[in-house]
């Protein structure tokens, strides 16, 4: 079998292992081991990659599982194109955050513990991708769930962080129980949870149903849907959302990689791999790209008004991923890995950019108390702003061919719901080039409105912190180069390289529409950005005119559709009484405990009164010993 | 001739009439006597049956009756005297200090 | 067999516990020591079983022999198959740690707790041993001596009511059980042994008294909804060993007694009981998690969670396929060393802290972050994530109740959501948020508790990673379960209905791929 | 029809002389209505031709029992027996209950079967005298019970003794004395 | 006529034993006027006979004697057994107790022996006179023992108690038997089961008025319910020697009766007085086990236990097999063993001028005696039936038999009835162990009393782990019948 897989991911897991136990004494050079192992398996992931290029696909097992009866399932490693780009992703964006942790966390308390986490996140990243089977898939789904856990839950003495860290893991698992539930359907359908057999008999489940209950349901559909709450779990699709903003209590670097650029995308990634059982259920991808849609511009809006940079990026986070849903939801699944590759470099570019503002800020986050660091920090303003155009769809940017090729699929493909898809996308990309602009004006221009203490330390970051910026850039400008589409003369070799895996989409759509769709998503995003520069930098004081005049819009946007609060109240306020006063109060101890305690209470009552029976009055005795003799005769005669 | 159920009428009569006095009095030693109406009772029974049996067994029975009664009269008596020293009292209503 | 192991495995505790007699209860050092020597060595005696064990048989092995009471033909009947093996190993493991962790906070009567351990080890063993009905219940009468010792001597404030309460919940269900024993005796041809009460076949009217006369028993130490309320109270009350014996072994045996005598003596009865039993452990399972949110006492809290899990273990038991009966018995090894470890912890902590109120904690993974990461260890093995004990099991449980019916792993599965819940935001409040400067000065783990702490974490891993180590010595034995009960080894047919019997021929092959893949 | 009479008499005496002495108030005249129940007890004794068994309960039991209870009345003299009440607290209930037992040992007598005949019809009894054949029945097939009997008396005896000698008040009595020296010797 | 035969002696050999022992009885008399000095020597010989008469019913052929009146069977020896055994260990007991109670009558031993006669003469009664006359011999010899502290008004109160309904009962038994004799013609047991079967009259409303009316004189001899109410009172104020005496021996001999009375005399109505006797069994649990658990006095404790004990020991004879008897037999001989060891620990507590009866009295004995704690411990278990104690044994043999009568329902309850019995045993226990200490208590082991709790502990442990050979004696024992 080739080692160069096997380093991939088990160089991680090793650095993990020894940085944990060694790394108090390590200190300060626990850094080294992680960066070198994960530069190692970048390479290999590389080398992969060519390797599959190719034509050299691996699908191996390294041992058997579990086993039982006629269950068997595996520990082993599917190597092929979509694998192979994801590996890419994974790898190249986590070294790069590596590098960039060693400036950002530098002198943090558990320095060591931060890398130790890392490399597990990218070891389970890896083990996710590089399953050969569903469960080995779900065991990445949740490891990487787990090292978020961890390192949203870095700083766990502010009781935010622990908060978000549990609250990520619990809103995960609710995904999770919906995916492993199709787990189990996918093993009573095919008998198996291996790739390989189960996509080669796919088809034979088509318009097949199941009864559960005496409902009957169409199999692919249900399938298909358990799965996608999976995936709507992990990439924060609506409703199930709540987490990642939340998740930017962790470390920069972190949402930087797990939250923006590799963990979200698993969803992504999950149904690409999918694609063709939910291929099989139109129903499915309707809901799927609706529910893609719903979160695009759900998320978007929200991002309009918050004002804590990390936060406003987390939701375009959000959307950028319900872009890819659309894309997966009207088959187009290599244009949603096209996106998912992009973006990880735009996004991540971003994230870290703001880290870097955020050292410079000494850890404030608040954009109102930014403004014209542009003066101060000249690198991390040029990667920004070569981040926010490629989010915002600038032609030539990486953003733009992954964006509007999914939507020219949105536009034209067969399913329902793709030209209502198409219709929110385009909204979208004209409120995501206007809050990209917004805070990048916010941020960089204007006069600096934080605290003169604040001023006098404002500097750009070292080296080790600005480096990364710099490859990301270059990721975030080109990383578009290998989807070029025919139209504007490329060759799409992306598609072509995906096809073995992802197929091919059903129907393409015309140079001619495409070539319309993209002007009106360009003018969309150009019109955003004109928007930001009007209103942030033209006449700064428009915004709070527009806020007065529509307080209910803004107040909506700000408190984020108060879902959280509904939560809060409608699930876990009332599971909480619940359980305190119905279950526990009530039938553990009302009623059961009254019943056990009851029982021997009762008894010792009779005892009581039974032996006021025992008067120690002789003539009494006797009494009822005579009773008890007439007692017995009669019941003699009744035997006689 | 009598027949034998008019001795027995009598003997569950007396027997009864015995249980009477053993159960409402409350001078242990008339419920003595009580007992003695009782084993009286017995034995008229059995001196009535083993007559119309053509047996001694009942005659036999009676007499050793008899000398257990007065066995027990003795012993029963030796039991009052004692309690009179302890309590100066015969009355059975006096003695419940075990109950419960 | 040249030598009779199993007695060996028996009566050596008893044996040390008549050394530690003989010991001047003064120099409590030397007990202890003792004590460890006695249950380590003991220890050693069982890995013979681990090695020698032929998993190719579903026959008893090792086994032993006896005439003991000729005029009942009741026999000294000891032997092994791949279903009780693993529970004898996990005894002798589970003690060794118990001596340790009570090295220091036992304190009074320290001989006699010592011997009662021993003791409680003996039965225990014995229990999983015993192949005569009338042995076992010997057994399984005698551990509530020395248990009840062992909470209502060394427990806590409110120990004698937890310690009353426990023995005579689980006396009065053995009462019942009892009687059970013997109607089958007299019906089962004069016979306690349970492999020949097996052979027959009895009417379903019978089977159905039967089965609820040994459901007394075995639902109470499970313990099951809705007879479970003595375990909060005992787990709250006891000493740390006794609780980390109870959680790891004692409850382990009402199950331990439906996969040996329920199913295999009463097959029909229980097939016709198998969607009672399903729904109460669904009942078990949910009601467990959701009671665990309002529960403010680090042990009530693990002991309902212990609730939560047996419902997994009995659900898995009886939903009557091959991967849910081997998940049970899997899940059941698990939760032996995850909750005992958690136990442990616990003990370890209120050794410290001397409070058992969770809002008394906070932060504690600044002050003692080993602690920490061990616990965090278990608690997510508890949660059931990949990779570590927890998952195997439930996932087979889960898989195996959805092939019998798939609602039922509808909600089963909710218990997964429950958990995470409860034990995440158990640790956040133990180990996470502002520090209580109460914990400042607080005693890191020293090397005996690290290494008491050791054994379970590979435990926890190698059932995680490698749980065919320990499946592979089930699988013939459930398969002959379940030939026995459902007369077929796969377990009851399938429940999920297709519109085409099968979805796709391959489900039927499917397995076949599995290898193919595999090898 | 003569028998008839004098067993209707006796009866009555009986019966009446019972429940005088269960009723009366002074326990000397239960103990003579109790004279006057066991002289007629003896004369029905006799109309069944026992005549041994008359002369024991004349003898034993009138001459001795009852003298012996007239004595321990005397002894525990009780003069305000007369002024206390007879009856224990709510004799009513046990009134009842004696009454049921009465009904129920009436009510089976119709049902009453007579069992085999023995070996001792009436005129054999004449012939051998009853005191003889009771003689020859107890040495022979009752030895048994006739020693365990004596045994019975030799223990009524040992009990009275027992129980009605004053450790306290006799000291010189040498029971009394080793059981001064038993004390002593737990003393010791 | 019949001259010859009158002067013919019956064989002697059968009852030889009852013989010795009553000699030795009237020789204490002797010894304790002529030596009144020497207590020991009295105890010494008390255990002598016991253990010799032991010995020489081991090797007693079977026999009949006395016309039918007096049997020697495997059965009668086995309840011999019982009963001196039972003697033995209160022989061994009241050393110790004497002196603390300052019993000085020499008339002690003697008055045990001529009940224990009494015992066996009822035991291997074959005749209804008989069997009347050894009871009285018991209940008088009793009723003396019972009222020998004279100057305890609570010992001359459970004298007078149990002497008066004592009485009662033998009145009703009396006039039963006088039924039975009217009906059949004799008083031979053997004699009225064959005439009954002859003459058909076994469901004669009469003769089932007589039979019932000698059960309940029986009842009251085992103290079942609901003819058991002297049993409380007298266990408690008796002195404790004489009531761990009675909890035995005369209960053995009463069972001994009951069986006898119903396998020979009314072998064939079984389904008349099957249901009777198991809603006797079950009264008795139900009373003894339940007021039990409101008892502060351990005797009064330990008397209700009897009474449950009882009910237990019926559940073998309502089932009318041979097992059943054999089950009850074994059960009585454990319980023996189990009720004189707790009733030796009571001994070892009671003190001159304390009797220690209180309850409170045990807490925190594991501490002060962690010996007596554990004895007690484990005698304890042994009443509740828990294994590995010989109690479980017996109580196992008891309900198979009856549930292999069919007595389901009732065993269903004796169960439950024995489950809630563990809670009074176990507050025994919980006092010792878990309770601390209100006064330290020393104790004083005396050689005698060290014997009998020896001797009681190896009973229960041993029968509990190797009870093989004495369940094979007690079946043994019936072939006879």
């Amino acid at each position: 079998m080739p080692t160069y897989l096997l380093l991939i991911p088990f160089l991680p897991l090793f650095s993990f292992a020894f940085t944990f136990l060694f790394g108090k004494r390590l200190g300060v050079r626990s850094h080294w081991l992680p960066i070198v192992t994960v530069l190692i398996s970048l390479s290999c992931s590389i080398y992969a990659f060519f390797q599959v290029k190719n034509g050299h696909h691996v699908n191996m097992d390294l041992y058997t599982w579990i086993s039982s009866g006629a269950m068997t399932v595996s520990v082993g490693f599917l190597l092929d194109e979509l694998t192979s780009v994801m590996l890419i992703v994974v790898t190249s964006i986590s070294s790069l955050v590596h590098i960039y942790s060693v400036g950002y966390m530098k002198g943090e308390a558990g320095y060591y513990r931060f890398f130790s986490y890392l490399s597990l996140f990218t070891f389970s990243m890896l083990m996710l991708v590089l399953g050969n089977n569903f469960l080995q898939l779900f065991f990445g789904w949740e490891a990487v769930g787990l090292s978020s856990y961890l390192l949203i839950g870095f700083y766990y003495e502010k009781v935010s962080a622990a908060d978000a860290g549990k609250k990520a893991f619990i809103v995960n698992r609710i995904g999770d129980f919906g995916f492993i539930l199709g787990l189990f359907l996918i093993y009573a359908s095919f008998g198996t949870l291996h790739y390989e057999p189960i996509f080669a008999h796919v088809d034979q489940i088509a318009n097949q149903t199941f009864t559960m209950l005496g409902v009957t349901l169409n199999l692919p559909t249900a399938i298909a849907l358990l799965l996608f709450c999976g995936a709507m779990g992990k990439s924060a699709q609506l409703p199930l959302h709540v987490w990642l903003p939340d998740a930017m209590e962790g470390p920069t670097p972190v949402s930087a990689l797990i939250h923006a650029a590799t963990m979200v995308t698993a969803g992504v990634f999950l149904v690409a791999r999918c694609n063709p059982i939910f291929e099989l259920s139109m129903t499915a991808l309707n809901v799927i790209t609706i529910v893609g849609s719903i979160t695009c511009l759900f998320a978007a809006t929200i991002a309009l008004t918050q004002t804590d940079i990390k936060r406003v990026v987390a939701y375009s986070t959000i959307s950028q991923l319900a872009y890819m849903f659309i894309a997966c939801g009207v088959g187009a699944y290599s244009a949603g890995v096209f996106h998912l590759f992009t973006h990880a470099y735009f996004k991540a570019l971003l994230f870290l950019g703001c880290g870097s503002i955020i050292l410079a800020m000494h850890h404030e986050q608040d954009v109102k108390y930014m403004g014209g660091l542009k003066k101060y920090m000249p690198i991390t303003y040029w990667t920004f702003l070569l981040a926010s155009l490629s989010i915002s769809g600038v032609p030539g940017f990486a953003g733009f061919f992954s964006k509007d090729e999914i939507l020219a699929m949105a536009f034209v493909s067969p399913v329902g719901a793709g030209k209502f898809a198409w219709f929110i996308g385009t909204l979208v990309a004209g409120i995501t080039a206007f809050y990209s602009f917004r805070l990048f004006f916010l941020i960089f221009h204007g006069e600096f409105r934080g605290t003169q203490k604040q001023k006098d330390h404002l500097r750009e970051s070292p080296k080790v912190v600005t480096v990364p910026l710099m490859l990301l850039a270059v990721g975030a400008v080109g990383a578009g180069m290998f989807g070029i589409p025919a139209v504007l003369g490329g060759n799409a070799n992306w598609g072509h390289f995906l096809e073995p895996v992802l197929g091919h989409p059903q129907v393409l759509p015309s140079h001619a529409t495409e070539i319309i769709l993209m002007i009106i998503s360009v003018c969309a995003g150009a019109f955003g950005i004109f928007l930001a520069w009007k209103m942030y930098l033209k006449t700064p004081e428009l915004p709070q005119k527009i806020r007065d005049r529509y307080p209910k819009f803004y107040k909506l946007s700000l408190n984020k559709y108060y879902v959280d609060e509904i939560y809060e109240a409608s699930i876990i306020k009332s599971m909480l009484s619940f359980s305190r006063y119905v279950i526990l109060n009530f039938f553990d101890i009302a009623l059961i405990d009254t019943i056990v305690n009851g029982i021997p209470r009762i008894i010792g009552r009779v005892s009581g009164i039974m032996r006021k029976v025992q008067d120690g009055l002789v003539s009494h005795y006797l009494a009822y010993m005579g009773g008890g003799v007439v007692f017995i005769l009669i019941l003699m005669y009744a035997r006689s | 001739m009598i027949p034998l159920s008019w001795y027995m009428v009598l003997a569950a009569i007396l027997f009864s009439v015995g249980i009477y006095g053993f159960l409402v009095r409350r001078n242990i030693i008339i419920m003595f006597l009580s007992l003695e109406l009782m084993l009286n009772a017995v034995n008229l029974n059995l001196v009535a049956m083993s007559h119309y049996l053509d047996s001694l067994r009942g005659h036999t029975f009676t007499f050793f009756i008899i000398t257990v009664a007065a066995a027990e009269a003795a012993i029963g008596l030796g039991l009052v005297i004692v309690l009179f020293r302890n309590k100066k009292t015969v009355y059975v209503d006096h003695i419940n200090e075990l109950k419960g | 067999m040249t030598i009779p192991i199993l007695s060996l495995l028996i009566f050596f505790p008893v044996l040390g516990g008549v050394i530690l007699l003989g010991i001047s209860k003064e120099n409590v050092k030397n007990i202890r020591v003792v004590a460890l020597v006695i249950s380590l060595l003991e220890f050693v005696f069982t890995l013979p079983l681990w090695f020698s064990f032929d998993k190719t048989t579903h026959h008893m092995q090792f086994v032993e022999r006896h005439n003991w009471i000729s005029l009942f033909n009741i026999e000294y009947y000891l032997g092994l198959d791949g279903i009780s093996i693993l529970f004898v190993l996990l005894s002798a493991l589970i003690t060794i740690l118990c001596v340790l962790v009570s090295w220091n906070s036992i304190q009074t009567k320290v001989k006699e707790f010592f011997i009662s351990l021993l003791l409680l080890e003996g039965a225990m063993i014995g229990v999983f041993c015993a192949l005569d009905f009338f042995l076992f219940y010997i057994f399984w009468e005698a551990m509530l001596i020395p248990m009840f010792l062992l909470i209502g001597v060394w427990g806590g404030p409110n120990r004698i009511y937890a310690a009353t309460k426990f023995f005579l919940y689980t006396l009065v269900g053995s009462l019942l059980m009892l009687v059970g024993i013997i109607i089958l005796y007299m019906k089962g041809g004069n016979t306690f042994d349970i492999l020949a009460l097996a052979e027959q076949s009895y009417p379903i009217k019978l089977q159905l008294m039967l089965f609820w006369g040994f459901f007394a028993a075995f639902a109470v130490k499970v313990p099951m909804w809705p007879v479970h309320t003595w375990l909060p109270d005992a787990h709250t009350e006891a000493p740390a060993a006794g609780s980390v014996v109870l959680a790891a072994i004692l409850i382990k045996m009402g199950a331990y007694g439906f996969l040996r005598f329920s199913m295999p003596i009463l097959p029909d009865a229980t097939s016709a009981m198998m969607i009672p039993m399903i729904v109460l452990s669904l009942i078990g399972i949910v009601y467990g998690g959701i009671i665990c949110l309002a529960q403010t006492d680090l042990k009530r809290l693990i002991a309902y969670s212990s609730v939560s899990h047996m419902g997994f273990v009995t659900l898995g038991i009886f939903a009557l396929n091959t991967q849910s009966v081997e998940g049970g018995i899997l899940q059941m090894i698990n939760h032996g060393v995850v909750t005992g470890a958690l136990f442990l912890g616990i003990g370890m902590i209120y050794e410290r802290t001397h409070t058992r109120v969770i809002s008394d904690y906070g932060g504690l993974a600044s002050r003692m972050p080993v602690f920490a990461s061990f616990f965090l260890l278990f608690t997510l093995a508890s949660v059931g994530l990949p990779g570590t004990s927890g998952f195997v099991g439930e996932f087979l449980i889960l898989l195996g109740s959805f092939m019998t019916r798939p609602w039922v792993a509808f909600i089963a599965a909710s218990g997964l959501i429950l958990g995470a819940w409860y034990m995440l935001w158990l640790y956040q409040r133990i180990f996470f948020n502002a520090v209580n400067t109460r914990w400042d000065g607080i005693k890191r783990l020293d090397t005996r508790e690290i290494i008491t702490f050791l054994p379970m974490v590979i435990l926890v891993f190698w059932i995680g990673l490698f749980p065919n180590t320990m499946l592979s010595y089930m699988h013939v034995s459930v398969a002959h379960l379940l030939e026995q009960v459902t007369g077929n080894p796969e377990g009851v047919a399938s429940g999920v209905q297709f519109a085409a019997g099968h979805a796709v021929d391959a489900a039927v092959h499917g397995a076949q791929y599995g290898h193919k893949i595999s090898h | 029809m003569l028998n008839q009479l004098l067993f209707f008499y006796c009866a009555l005496v009986i019966v009446s002389t019972a429940l005088l002495t269960v009723r009366f108030k002074n326990p000397v005249y239960s103990i003579l209505s109790v004279l006057v129940l066991f002289f007629h007890m003896a004369g029905l004794y006799l109309l069944l031709n026992a005549e041994f068994l008359a002369a024991i309960q004349i003898i034993v039991y009138a001459g001795a029992i009852l003298v012996l209870y007239l004595f321990v009345l005397f002894l525990v003299n009780l003069r305000q027996e007369i002024k206390v009440e007879r009856f224990i607290a709510n004799h009513r209930l046990l009134t009842v209950v004696s009454l049921c037992i009465g009904f129920c040992l009436l009510a089976i007598i119709p049902s009453f079967k007579l069992g085999a005949k023995g070996n001792y019809p009436v005129e054999r009894i004449e012939q051998l005298t009853h005191t003889k054949a009771m003689g020859l029945e107890l040495y022979s097939t009752f030895i048994l019970p006739f020693e365990v009997a004596g045994l019975i008396l030799l223990v009524a005896v040992i009990g009275g003794l027992v129980l009605a000698r004053n450790d306290k008040e006799v000291a010189d009595n040498d029971v009394s004395d080793d059981s001064s020296t038993g004390t002593c010797e737990v003393k010791k | 006529m019949n001259m010859n035969m009158t002067f013919t002696m019956p064989a002697l050999n059968p009852i030889m034993p009852e013989i010795l022992l009553v000699c030795m009885a009237i020789i204490l008399i002797f010894v304790d006027l002529f030596y009144p000095r020497n207590r020991e020597l009295l105890s010494r010989l008390t255990l002598l006979a016991a253990i010799g008469i032991i010995a020489l019913l081991f090797n007693q052929k079977p026999a009949v004697t006395f016309g039918t009146m007096f049997i020697v069977d495997p059965y009668a020896i086995f309840f011999k057994v019982i009963c001196l055994l039972g003697l033995l260990m209160t022989a061994l007991l009241s050393g110790q107790y004497l002196k603390v109670e300052k019993i000085s009558q020499g008339e002690y031993y003697s008055l045990m022996l001529f009940s224990v006669v009494g015992m066996m003469i009822m035991v291997s009664a074959g005749d209804l006179i008989v069997v009347y006359l050894g009871l009285e011999l018991m209940a008088l010899s009793i009723y003396c023992l019972v009222g020998l502290l004279k100057n305890d008004p609570r010992a001359n109160e459970a004298s007078l108690k149990y002497f008066l309904m004592g009485g009662f009962s033998s009145a009703l038994l009396l006039f039963g038997i006088s039924l039975l004799y009217g009906m059949t013609g004799t008083t031979d047991l053997a004699g009225i089961a064959r005439y009954c079967t002859e003459a058909g009259i076994l469901t004669n409303p009469a003769l089932l008025t007589g039979f019932a009316l000698v059960l309940c004189g029986f009842c009251f001899k085992v103290g079942a319910a609901p003819f058991h109410f002297w049993t409380p009172d007298i266990y408690q104020g008796a002195p404790t020697a004489i009531t761990s005496f009675m909890s035995v021996a005369p209960k053995a001999a009463g069972f001994a009766v009951l069986g006898r009375f119903l396998i020979t005399a009314f072998p064939d109505s079984q389904d008349q007085w099957g249901t009777i006797i198991a809603l006797i069994a079950l009264l008795s649990m139900a009373v003894g086990n339940i007021i039990a658990l409101s008892q502060q006095n351990i005797k009064r404790m330990l008397a209700y236990s009897s009474i449950a004990h009882v009910g237990y020991a019926l559940l073998g004879i309502l089932a009318g097999t041979s097992e059943g008897y054999s089950a009850t037999m074994s059960y009585l001989f454990i319980y023996c063993f189990m009720n004189m060891g707790a009733f030796a620990i009571v001994i070892l507590l009671c003190s001159k001028g304390n009797r220690r009866e209180s309850l409170d009295d045990y807490k925190g004995l594991a501490k002060s005696n962690p010996v007596a704690a554990l004895l007690m411990l484990i005698f304890m278990f042994s009443l509740t039936g828990i294994p590995p104690t010989a109690g479980f044994i017996g109580k196992f043999y008891l309900l198979k038999v009856a549930l292999a009568a069919g007595y389901t329902w009732t065993v269903i309850l004796a169960v439950i009835f024995s489950a809630i019995s563990a809670y009074f045993y176990l507050r025994l226990i919980r006092y010792m162990y878990m309770e601390e200490a209100e006064e330290i208590i020393v104790l004083s082991y005396s050689p005698g009393l060290t014997a009998a709790l020896t001797l009681s502990i190896i009973g229960v442990v041993g029968i509990g782990f190797f009870p093989a050979s004495l369940l094979d004696w007690a079946a043994r024992s019936l072939i006879g019948l």
